[in-house]
């Protein structure tokens, strides 16, 4: 019952003479190298930064930002739910009071490490204020200092969203 | 041109014996040795040996001596599997003193033979292929066949000497 | 010594250096474009030089830029700094020296002069062959050994034992072909591959000794540490193997010794099996003789390659923005299909306006047999990169019973075979 | 300058035989031994080789063919002892492979 | 004794308490605001209903007297959607403000929730709005949105400090705690009600907003404020890339000691930890190398010998100071534990004491003289005095002395740069140690927090002067502090774990 016989190969002549099935592989890949270098345009390589990827979608983990409130202040309170939930430990948070009495408790200092951050989107996951997202599309980000790589409280609220803030 | 290469040559295989019966290390000693075999191969050519040195270079450099080797990295020889020799050099010295008057006498015996001018230059196809081929296929068949007998016989004996002891 | 000797040996040596060294970049560029067409990838394509990328071919000389300009690190626990710098010299030098003997023409002669087309005038070039392939295994042991790491040794071994067994088999079928060849000049074997067998088919080797060509060939792939039979590294259980420990131009060399061995066994598979420097059913004295139509067939042929490889150019080599400096390449590129279509096809016409003298005839046939050797050289190449995107590793136990069961027996059982057909035939 | 001559090939013979002798007497590596020997077998080669140069004849190549055939065949034969004692002993000492040796005696 | 049998299960009770009491005593987990053991039963909050066999409706677990034989359950359908009601109701004006509450992670009202609420709101009408964030004083800050009104903040004002300071206005769903008109919460004792408040409405304005508790780990120390040895909570944390840090201390419950609250002062003390600390050795006023300002002191002692005079505080351990007592002896120099920190108006009748170190009566039992005037004999001959865990160098300037001073405490002072030799020695909560309160009670502190400072160890710097390698307490009590005669009956593991009074002759 539910017992599959997988046919064991290997034992014929033909099997064993391990040629034939050499010269098949080297046909399939011969004919995959004559189709491209007949004309390379079947490739579905992207020639990346001449050709920006069409396909990210809404869903994709880029690098994070900070929404704001209505009136543009930042929405974060400095909860550390996202702190709390990153498996890598990249996300260093200092809050204070918030004297604007638009809230109590803001953060101070939001700094989110790249280089260790693992672009699992719990923090976005945990966040019980909608005051982080990833939907900034960013997939590539670049510095020539380690310390560029880590994202302070402007530069996340100057990030925008992919599509255009929801 | 042919003196400056036998010089050169010479030199190496002296340089490279010497090493090698001096050298403690098993590794460095062996490595000494290629020196030495290469030169004599490099010798062969200059004797006109074409087929001798080409035969120097593939069965001595690269059979034997890579076999060797292969062996002492194989089995991991370390220092302290290597035997102390504190008195080495006392040794040498004293068997090349009791060797030097043979070397002498072999000398002299070997200078006593008829002396022949210019005895580099080239005879035609000397040491060629076939030349060699038509001698040893010819007159020395059965020594040939011999020979072919104990590598079959050193290549199975090897292979059950260094075969490991099946365990029960 | 006369000036034309002086220059026969010096162009000799040019182009033994121009076939195995400047194969390397080549040789690198081709290996990674094929395998991204393989894989339905597109490889290196955008290193350039003012919008020039020659296909990617600039990324190679880019690469060897990185590698010579590197750091040249040692571990401190490496203590035979000696050896450890010795051995990737040894790889190179033995692979490029092997590479020495392979003729690239038939003999040339000027007036009263014979020259042999060969880097060095040797007359047993498959013999010499062997002893150096044979010897770059020095390099590999001593390079495993010297670096005083167990990945090293352990890849050292597996690619010394791999190079040892199969060395047996290759010397054997080797000698196979030499009983049928009669001779140990590589020179006389390619011109006895000259003739046709039956009056219509090429006497190539691979026609007359098929078994020694299959058994050849896999062995060189052995020899060259070429897939599927590259054991010597193996990155899931002993990573870069033997050169693990390498970096900068020490592991260049062992890189480069690699294409160049590689390099030398096609030369010599090319000589042995596909007829060397031959045309197909055109022979030296069959070209010589006539010369006038194979001039005129390259006045036709010429133009009509040099149309279809321009449309190539112009269909492929396209960049998405239109002020992309290398669009301009493809213009360049044709102007220089144009350039060497008019300077080839002007001095073929001279030539068949004028008449063509005795020597001239000899050296252009010497130029044609190069540049069929060179492209025979380049598709047998492509065999080797070809089958390394195509055939997974071996396992080492499976290497070592293929090497000594099955290869090492079918070769002595051809030399056999061989033996009673040259002597019942009497050939 | 020393000419390339008959008797400075012999020399460079003796030579390596000598050198040969004296290290398979003075060592006691077992590896070196037999590197020894194939130094002393080496220089026996050539000297077969000058005197077929020599002598015009080339029957003395031809001993060395074979001198250099049993040295493989010697080879195998060692090694795979070698390896055999090697893993009995863990030692490269020849002092140490005295099993033959009758215990209490010199 | 009585028995009951609760969810099935039999527990044996006493027979006059509460059920509420004997339930927690078991570790069956009943929901309540509203009561405390320190401040008894309100019966206002509900929330620790539990169902009785026998009686019609669930009953409050806090005001049902245990009876012999009562059948009880805490569990099960009915029970959970009655909890389920009452917070829903306790819930009906909380602002859900977790995010910005320090509470969160230890209020009891995210618990229950969790526990048996999950709800969806039925709410439609808006959240009565109240004030928030209003400073009470004294550190404590109260946010009357979320406040459920169970009364503790209250009721400790009125029981406990019987300062009446709090009270509870107005009525119904818009009713909130207040201070009087004008005056503020301030008693030494008033951050307790921070403790108190089941949810997020008193926070201390000292912690607040600096970490979430969740971050935070406990460890268990003695008070070394006074001379009470109150038992705390040490709540500390080391965030990735900083040293650890000490947020808080909080009030550990001792029934010998001090029940279930300490004083400001105590909780405040904390900040010793990581303020003013002595970062560096110093040699004669310089900046030195800490390895080698050690091997300067074991120099030091060896030179001075017998002139050397030990000047131990009374903040120092048991352990540390019989180890100083061992050293002195091998030396023969002499050893003093004279420390006049006292403050009389510190003192009053609840915990405070008016002896500001916790170990003083190590020094009797030790038989270490402690008055001045024997100091002032003992000083007279000596050339090196080495003051330990203490900075006071003007005690000793005003006996006259002139010889060289050492200096081994973890505070930064003023004239480190005139001594010979100071070095820095880990904090009060970065060892462990015995210490002796003013009532006999031998305590065990075993909060060790690794801070990344150059500092040394007391007692591992003992150890290598001495050269016996004994450098836990439990060595040190091996080695002959355990068969003294005032410990012969306590067992260091009894120590470790419990609160044991000394039997005095």
């Amino acid at each position: 019952m539910g017992i599959k016989i997988v046919p064991r190969y290997g034992k014929s002549l033909k099997d064993r003479l391990y040629l034939p099935a050499i010269f098949s592989g080297m046909k399939t890949t011969m004919s995959h190298f004559a189709k491209n270098l007949k004309d390379t345009s079947n490739i579905k390589t992207e020639c990346y930064p001449e050709m920006q990827p069409t396909d990210i979608t809404s869903r994709y983990r880029g690098v994070h930002r900070l929404t704001h409130r209505d009136d543009g202040s930042i929405r974060c309170v400095a909860c550390f739910m996202c702190a709390t939930a990153c498996p890598s430990d990249c996300i260093f948070i200092e809050a204070t009071e918030r004297e604007d009495g638009i809230d109590e408790k803001m953060p101070s200092l939001f700094n989110i490490d790249l280089l260790e951050c693992v672009f699992c989107g719990g923090c976005a996951e945990a966040c019980p204020c909608d005051a982080i997202r990833m939907d900034t599309g960013i997939f590539s980000f670049v510095a020539t200092k380690r310390e560029d790589f880590v994202l302070n409280r402007e530069k996340l609220l100057a990030n925008k969203a992919f599509r255009g803030e929801l | 041109m042919t003196d400056i290469l036998f010089l050169i040559l010479s030199l190496f295989a002296l340089t490279g014996a010497v090493g090698m019966i001096t050298l403690s290390s098993t590794m460095h000693s062996a490595l000494s040795f290629v020196v030495t075999v290469m030169a004599l191969a490099g010798l062969y050519a200059l004797l006109s040996a074409s087929f001798l040195f080409m035969v120097q270079i593939i069965i001595y450099a690269g059979a034997i001596i890579a076999l060797l080797l292969f062996i002492i990295m194989f089995l991991n020889i370390r220092q302290d599997h290597t035997p102390k020799e504190p008195n080495k050099y006392m040794t040498m010295l004293l068997i090349a003193i009791v060797l030097a008057p043979m070397d002498y006498l072999l000398f002299t015996a070997f200078a006593r033979m008829p002396h022949i001018e210019d005895f580099s230059t080239k005879i035609d196809n000397f040491g060629d292929i076939k030349m060699l081929g038509n001698a040893l296929f010819r007159g020395w068949l059965l020594p040939f066949e011999a020979i072919s007998i104990l590598l079959l016989v050193a290549l199975i004996g090897s292979i059950v000497l260094a075969r490991k002891k099946e365990r029960r | 010594m006369n000036t034309i000797l002086v220059v026969v040996i010096v162009i000799n040596i040019i182009l033994a250096l121009l076939f195995s060294l400047g194969a390397a970049p080549i040789l690198v560029w081709v290996e990674r474009r094929v395998a991204g067409f393989i894989q339905d990838r597109l490889g290196p394509n955008r290193c350039n030089i003012n919008g020039f990328r020659l296909g990617g071919l600039i990324q190679s000389f880019a690469d060897m830029l990185k590698l010579v300009f590197k750091e040249d690190f040692k571990a401190k626990a490496i203590k035979e700094k000696f050896v450890f710098t010795l051995a990737p010299v040894i790889v190179f030098v033995s692979a490029f020296l092997s590479y020495m003997v392979m003729p690239f023409a038939d003999n040339l002669v000027i007036g009263s002069q014979t020259f042999i087309m060969q880097g060095l005038p040797i007359n047993l070039g498959a013999l010499w062959f062997l002893a150096f392939a044979g010897l770059s295994i020095y390099g590999i042991i001593l390079g495993g050994w010297s670096s005083n790491n167990k990945y090293s040794l352990l890849g050292s071994i597996r690619a010394g034992a791999q190079v040892i067994s199969y060395e047996a088999s290759m010397t054997l079928a080797l000698v196979s072909l030499l009983v049928t060849y009669g001779s140990i000049n590589l020179v006389d074997m390619v011109n006895f591959q000259s003739k046709l067998l039956f009056g219509f088919i090429p006497a190539w080797g691979i026609v007359i000794q098929p078994l020694a060509a299959v058994i050849f060939i896999v062995t060189a792939f052995a020899e060259a540490n070429r897939t599927p039979f590259d054991i010597a590294e193996g990155e899931s259980e002993i990573v870069g193997g033997y050169h693990t420990e390498y970096s900068a131009m020490k592991f260049g060399l062992f890189f480069v010794g690699e294409y160049v061995a590689m390099s030398a066994s096609s030369a010599l598979i090319v000589t042995l099996f596909f007829g060397g420097y031959n045309l197909p059913w055109l022979g030296t004295d069959t070209l010589k003789e006539n010369f006038h139509t194979v001039m005129l067939a390259i006045i036709v042929i010429l133009p009509l390659l040099s149309l279809l490889f321009g449309r190539w150019i112009v269909k492929n080599n396209v960049w998405p923005s239109k002020d992309d400096k290398r669009n301009n390449e493809s213009k360049w590129l044709i102007r220089v299909l144009i350039l060497i279509n008019i300077v080839v096809i002007g001095i073929l016409g001279c030539f068949l306006i004028n008449g063509i003298t005795e020597t001239t005839t000899n050296i252009a046939v010497a130029i044609i047999q190069i540049a069929t050797f060179a492209i025979k050289l380049l598709l047998m190449n492509f065999v080797f990169v070809w089958v390394r995107w195509t055939l997974p590793r071996f396992r080492y136990d499976q290497l070592q019973n293929l090497g000594w069961k099955i290869l090492l027996p079918l070769s002595i059982a051809n030399i056999f075979l061989t033996a009673l057909v040259v002597v019942g035939l009497g050939v | 300058m020393i000419e390339a001559s008959f008797m400075s090939y012999i020399s460079l013979c003796i030579l390596l035989f000598s050198l040969g002798i004296i290290g398979l007497i003075s060592r006691k590596n077992i590896f070196i031994i037999y590197m020894s020997l194939e130094l002393m077998l080496n220089a026996i080669n050539l000297m077969l080789v000058t005197l077929s140069k020599y002598f015009g004849d080339i029957d003395g190549q031809i001993i060395a063919m074979m001198v250099m055939a049993i040295a493989a065949s010697e080879a195998a034969v060692f090694l795979s002892l070698i390896v055999a004692m090697f893993r009995l002993k863990k030692s490269a000492n020849i002092d140490d492979y005295n099993t033959l040796k009758q215990k209490g005696t010199l | 004794m009585a028995t009951i049998t609760v969810d099935g299960k039999e527990i044996y009770a006493k027979d006059d308490a509460t059920l509420i009491d004997e339930l927690l005593a078991n570790g069956v987990n009943i929901p309540h605001f509203c009561y405390h053991p320190s401040l008894g039963k309100d019966g206002n909050c509900r929330m620790c209903m539990v169902e009785i066999e026998g009686k019609k409706r669930p009953q409050i677990a806090c005001d049902t007297p245990v009876t012999d034989g009562m059948v009880i359950r805490t569990k099960g359908e009915n029970i959970a959607r009655v909890k389920r009601q009452i917070l829903e109701l306790e819930l009906i004006n909380h602002p859900v403000d977790c995010p910005i509450c320090d509470q969160a992670g230890e209020c009891s009202l995210q618990n229950y929730y969790m526990d048996v609420g999950l709800y969806d709101s039925r709410l439609d009408t808006p959240k009565n709005r109240k004030k928030k964030h209003i400073d009470l004083g004294a550190n404590v800050m109260l946010d009357r949105e979320r406040c459920v009104l169970c009364t503790r903040c209250v009721r400790f004002t009125k029981n406990i400090t019987k300062t009446h300071e709090l009270g509870v206005v107005v009525r119904n769903d818009h009713s909130y705690i207040s201070t009087f008109p004008g005056t503020k919460l301030s008693n030494p004792y008033a951050m307790n009600v921070i403790d108190l408040c089941p949810v997020g409405a008193l926070t201390s304005k000292d912690f607040r907003f600096h970490q979430r508790v969740w971050f935070l780990k406990p460890l268990e120390a003695i008070c070394d404020g006074c001379s009470r040895g109150c038992s705390l909570f040490v709540d500390h944390n080391k965030e990735k890339y900083k040293d650890d840090v000490v947020y808080r201390y909080r009030p550990r419950f001792n029934k010998d000691i001090n029940g279930y609250f300490i004083c400001d002062y105590g909780r405040l003390s904390y900040k010793k930890e990581n303020e003013n600390r002595l970062l560096n050795a110093y040699i004669r006023g310089m900046e030195s190398e800490f390895e080698y300002a050690l091997l300067k002191m074991e120099r030091l002692l060896k030179r001075y010998n017998s002139k050397t005079l030990f000047l131990l505080s009374p903040t120092l351990s048991l352990e540390e100071i019989y180890r100083f007592k061992v050293l002195s002896q091998k030396l023969g120099a002499q050893i003093s534990g004279f420390d006049e920190n006292f403050d009389e108006n510190f003192e009053d009748d609840m915990l405070r004491k008016s002896d500001k170190t916790p170990n003083r009566k190590a020094f009797a039992y030790l038989e270490i003289k402690d008055d001045i005037d024997s100091l002032k004999e003992q000083i007279k001959d000596k050339d090196f005095v080495l003051l330990v865990g203490r900075d006071d160098v003007e005690t000793i300037e005003n006996l006259g002395f002139e010889g060289s001073v050492g200096v081994m405490n973890y505070r930064d002072f003023k004239q480190k740069d005139k001594l010979d030799i100071v070095i820095p020695t880990v904090s009060h909560m970065s060892r462990e140690g015995c210490f002796i309160n003013c009532d006999n009670f031998i305590q065990f502190s075993s909060c060790k927090i690794d801070k990344n400072l150059e500092a040394v160890n007391l007692l591992s710097f003992l150890s290598t002067i001495l050269n016996d390698g004994k450098t836990t307490c439990e060595d040190v009590w091996n080695s002959g502090l355990g068969k003294m005669n005032f410990l012969k009956n306590i067992k260091f593991k009894s120590v470790k774990t419990n609160t044991i009074k000394i039997e005095t002759k």
